[in-house]
């Protein structure tokens, strides 16, 4: 039981992250791809926010005049680093959704098959 | 949507306080959450928001192209330009520490300095990408 | 005392040019911007390179922090050489790139694509010279939103296509590299990459660990375009601008690899690798597939450049073989193939760069003759080509005497055989366009073509005599690469 | 508790945005997920995190979306058959990480490597090196101030890039030639009539239609 506890969060990420994979790589339609790649990122997201959690903690924003009580803060760093992520992630979706509609426009279609039909085509 | 009155009195009303609130989360960054990126894309939201309910070429009045992308580099430049400032002063690359007499309050300002730079920029090209984005629509 | 703030210059140089490109707006400054700034970082990567040669590895703390509580930049003589590759690669492609970039890109956007090729320099220098594990993954996105965004300029639409399908298979890629680093960060609590080394040996045997391990490897191995995750490579650099073909495919792969070989060596180290996870069978089995695969596929391309491209997975199933022998002579193989390869298809890429700045296609029907009329232009992709294949005086046949050496010394006579057979198949696809080139007449209804301009000659041919010249005096290539792999295999250097 | 709740909300949210095929209404999930998944930053005390989370996933991502499809179409084509390889390879992907996380340690646990090396420097330093009370910010601005000055490259380099791929084209003469030689060369790509966009009535974006 200790175990799952201290498990589940890890679990639920690679449940999302195999759900945002899957429609990355099975789905043909341009735009829902973008979208499982969302969700495939955001899974990380959950995954290095939870290495970074401590019981107990609070966020790590120093409070001045805490006494003699010594506060516990949860780890900042793995903050840090998904902020970055984030950023990241929404640069990709930006750059993808342009060449979504750039391909909307040459070819008339955002399924993927039927724009590799037309791409036989001579 | 120039029609909804309701939509563009709300609109109007709010849009300086949404940039007040970005200021705010711009420059209390330090103290509480938030900080120069998420200041960035609260402000580009009230361009946004602008965009949307008085039209896009109302909003391209207000916030050109050109000064867009002006703004886009500028951030950048900022930030980078802080680095190497602190080159000049004789620290690493990055180092605020020699910016100021004292190590701290040089931190401060090169913190300070390095997350208006990415407040400009990540304002700048939410605007720009969303500008893009509904100039391509029309 | 500037010498000091190379490592940095190194990568701040073309990260400031690029905002100033776009500050300008001026098409013409903005190349003058990109050809400074890259015979800049050249200059340094050299100076960078013969200091670590001289004095041993070199640290940087960037913001004064000290690691690994900082970032800092750690340069010894694997990471100086890439640096070289990159950098001087940069050097010819940006002069090269003002003749044929006019011709494919409209002229309002020309500073906006010298400002994306910087950022796109700027990213794979910095993913070199780090040494921090998540800054790779930062600069790793640099590069490859800048190259995502290069590619899809090419005339023909399925550089669109392309582009796409590479952002999603490279956003995977950097996804599973960053869950790779979470789950090292797990366990050992720390970025840096040399305390990751040092910290990793306590919990090596953990299965995050090795869950870990396996993640970044098949992140950076779609990154690296390693067989059968090359699916997105032979079109993008079909359909990209030829400037951008020339500097991706001389560039990029090399760069994926180098991370690659960083991580599993100096990371993970060579034992783990070895020893936990079986990683050396199933690199020289995709390496061999993937070299015989990619290679017969070549051959029976009519688009020259896709034929080149597939050729390129072909190569990185070289580089990956000599890594996967884990010797000293292997990687050596594996680390001068690198530059090699970048020599060799930097200058077929110009070539035939040169070609479609004249014809405006380099479908093989159309280059019948063309021997006659691009002499030079042609004699360079033959010279190329002969590198490629590994004739000796090329520096082709240096890579290629290093892989055979190491397979004989493993007493591995099968491998040998298979590089030497595959070299077969890159005479076919090379004899091909040479047959059509030099013994076809040129088609009758075309109007007559005329030899390349200057500035896209004077580069090629400085490549090509590269090919030449490292094929003969090897004591720089081979002794920066043997120190290189020394010091991967922990036998100092 | 809470934290189990919301996990399962957000389970539930991306199943149903993998089923759904109006992409109008995948889009919307997507702005739930951001919302639920910032609401878990929080309870995991991730404020700066849940912030930019609920800015960059329920706002810009969704708006940036649902311009996209008011530019191209909002229905997913229904595939012909379900693809077995992308299962196969999601489940070996997903059976790797499981596998690989039965090693980590524990949830919340106080004396994980993660929270015992680097960190607690952070927490101990940054108010007497920086005086900034916000870690967070200390570290991302000045003892990682080089990785944000990645990050704040990486979205120049997506601005960039959009104006590169969908930026309206300034009128050159260069250009205009240019363009009559891409209409007659018949296999490129069309760039369909942006350059003499007209201003007729300034009527709201196509994006803002929703």
């Amino acid at each position: 039981m200790d175990f799952f506890v201290g498990h589940y969060n890890y679990w639920i990420f690679v449940f999302l992250m195999m759900l945002g994979f899957y429609v990355v790589v099975a789905r043909g339609n341009l735009v829902k791809k973008i979208i499982g790649l969302n969700i495939f990122q955001a899974s990380v997201f959950l995954l290095y926010i939870s290495i970074g959690k401590v019981f107990g903690g609070t966020a790590p924003i120093i409070i001045e005049g805490a006494g003699g009580s010594p506060v516990t803060y949860s780890n900042p760093l793995p903050h840090v680093l998904i902020l970055t992520a984030i950023v990241v992630g929404v640069a990709t979706t930006a750059l993808g959704l342009s060449l979504v509609i750039r391909i909307n426009e040459a070819y008339g279609t955002i399924e993927e098959d039927e724009i590799s039909e037309m791409d036989l085509e001579p | 949507m120039r029609h909804h009155i309701i939509l563009r009195v709300v609109a109007k009303l709010s849009i300086p306080f949404i940039m007040l609130y970005a200021l705010y989360v711009q420059f209390h960054g330090d103290f509480g959450p938030g900080g120069g990126f998420q200041a960035g894309v609260i402000f580009g939201a009230a361009f946004i928001l602008y965009a949307l309910i008085f039209g896009l070429d109302n909003a391209l009045k207000v916030a050109p192209m050109n000064v867009v992308t002006f703004f886009i580099s500028i951030g950048l430049l900022l930030y980078a330009g802080v680095g190497v400032a602190a080159l000049f002063y004789g620290g690493q690359f990055l180092d605020y520490g020699v910016l100021a007499s004292d190590s701290v309050s040089g931190q401060h300002l090169g913190i300070l300095l390095v997350e208006l730079g990415v407040g400009i920029t990540v304002a700048a090209v939410m605007i720009a990408i969303f500008f893009t984005f509904a100039d391509r629509g029309r | 005392m500037i010498a000091a703030h190379y490592p940095a210059l190194q990568i701040v140089a073309p990260l400031i040019a690029a905002p100033l490109c776009v500050l300008l707006r001026r098409g013409t400054l903005a190349w003058l911007i990109a050809v400074a700034v890259s015979w800049l970082v050249f200059f340094i990567a050299i100076q960078l390179l013969q200091q670590v040669m001289a004095s041993g590895p070199i640290s940087y703390e960037l913001g004064g922090w000290a690691a690994p509580w900082g970032i800092e930049y750690r340069i010894d003589s694997v990471n100086a050489f890439v640096l070289l590759i990159v950098s001087g690669i940069s050097a010819v492609v940006a002069p090269y790139a003002r003749a044929t970039v006019a011709k494919e890109i409209p002229e309002d956007r020309h500073y906006l694509f010298y400002s994306a090729y910087l950022l796109c320099l700027t990213g794979l220098l910095g993913i070199v010279i780090t040494g921090d594990a998540f800054n790779v993954f930062v600069f790793l996105e640099i590069s490859s939103l800048s190259s995502y965004v290069l590619i899809s300029l090419g005339k023909d639409r399925k550089a669109l296509t392309a582009a796409y399908q590479y952002l999603v298979m490279g956003t995977i890629g950097a996804t599973f590299f960053l869950i790779g680093v979470g789950l090292v960060y797990a366990m050992t609590g720390t970025l840096n990459m040399a305390d990751i080394a040092v910290r990793l040996d306590a919990v090596e045997n953990t299965r995050t660990v090795l869950a870990a391990f396996a993640f970044i490897t098949v992140g950076l191995g779609l990154k690296l375009a390693l067989f059968p995750l090359h699916l997105w490579l032979p079109n993008a650099y079909a359909y990209a601008p030829s400037a951008v073909t020339v500097f991706l495919a001389a560039t990029a792969t090399k760069v994926a690899l180098y991370t690659m070989l960083r991580f599993v060596f100096t990371l993970f180290g060579a034992d783990f690798a070895l020893n936990v996870t079986f990683l050396a069978g199933f690199l020289m089995a995709l390496a061999i597939v993937g070299v015989f695969a990619a290679s017969i596929t070549a051959i029976f391309q009519n688009n020259i450049k896709r034929m080149l491209a597939y050729s390129s997975v072909a190569q990185v199933g070289y580089m990956v073989l000599g890594v996967s022998f884990f010797s000293v002579t292997g990687l050596t193989g594996g680390i001068v193939h690198m530059f090699n390869h970048a020599m060799m298809k930097g200058a077929l890429f110009m070539a035939l760069g040169a070609v479609f700045y004249r014809l405006g296609t380099v479908h093989l029907d159309r280059m019948r003759g063309l021997g006659r009329q691009m002499p030079l232009t042609m004699f360079a992709f033959v010279i190329g080509g002969f590198s490629l294949i590994g004739l000796p005086l090329t520096v082709g046949f240096i890579s290629k005497w290093y892989l055979i050496l190491a397979a004989l010394e493993r007493g591995w006579w099968p491998i040998a055989g298979l590089v030497l057979l595959s070299s077969l198949l890159a005479v076919a696809y090379v004899w091909r366009v040479i047959e059509v080139a030099y013994f076809r007449d040129p088609p009758e209804n075309h109007p007559k073509v005329t030899e390349a301009p200057l500035s896209l000659l004077v580069p090629m041919w400085i490549l090509v005599l590269a090919n030449i010249y490292f094929g003969i005096d090897t004591s720089l290539t081979i002794g920066v690469a043997e120190r290189a792999a020394k010091s991967l295999l922990g036998l100092g250097g | 508790m809470i934290n189990i709740v919301l996990l399962a909300f957000l389970a539930i949210i991306s199943l149903a945005i993998v089923r759904i095929r109006n992409l109008f209404a995948v889009v919307m999930l997507g702005g739930i997920y951001s919302l639920l998944m910032a609401s878990i930053f929080v309870i995991l005390d991730a404020v700066d995190v849940a912030f930019t989370e609920v800015a960059v996933g329920a706002g810009i991502s969704t708006i940036l979306m649902l311009g996209t499809l008011a530019l191209t179409t909002s229905r997913e084509k229904i595939p012909m058959h379900t693809p077995l390889l992308p299962l196969i390879v999601t489940f070996i992907t997903g059976a790797m990480l499981v596998y690989g996380t039965w090693d980590i340690p524990a949830f919340g646990d106080a004396s994980a490597p993660a929270n015992l090396h680097v960190a607690p420097y952070y927490l101990e330093r940054s108010m007497v090196e920086t005086g900034v009370p916000n870690v967070v910010t200390a570290v991302l601005a000045s003892y990682r101030g080089y990785d944000t000055l990645g990050e704040l490259t990486v979205i120049f380099t997506a601005g960039i890039g959009v104006l590169l791929l969908l930026g309206r084209r300034r009128e050159t003469p260069a250009s205009a030639s240019e363009q009559k030689v891409a209409a007659s060369g018949g296999t490129g790509r069309s760039d369909p009539g942006k350059e003499t966009a007209s201003d007729d009535g300034g009527s709201a974006s196509k994006g803002s239609a929703t």
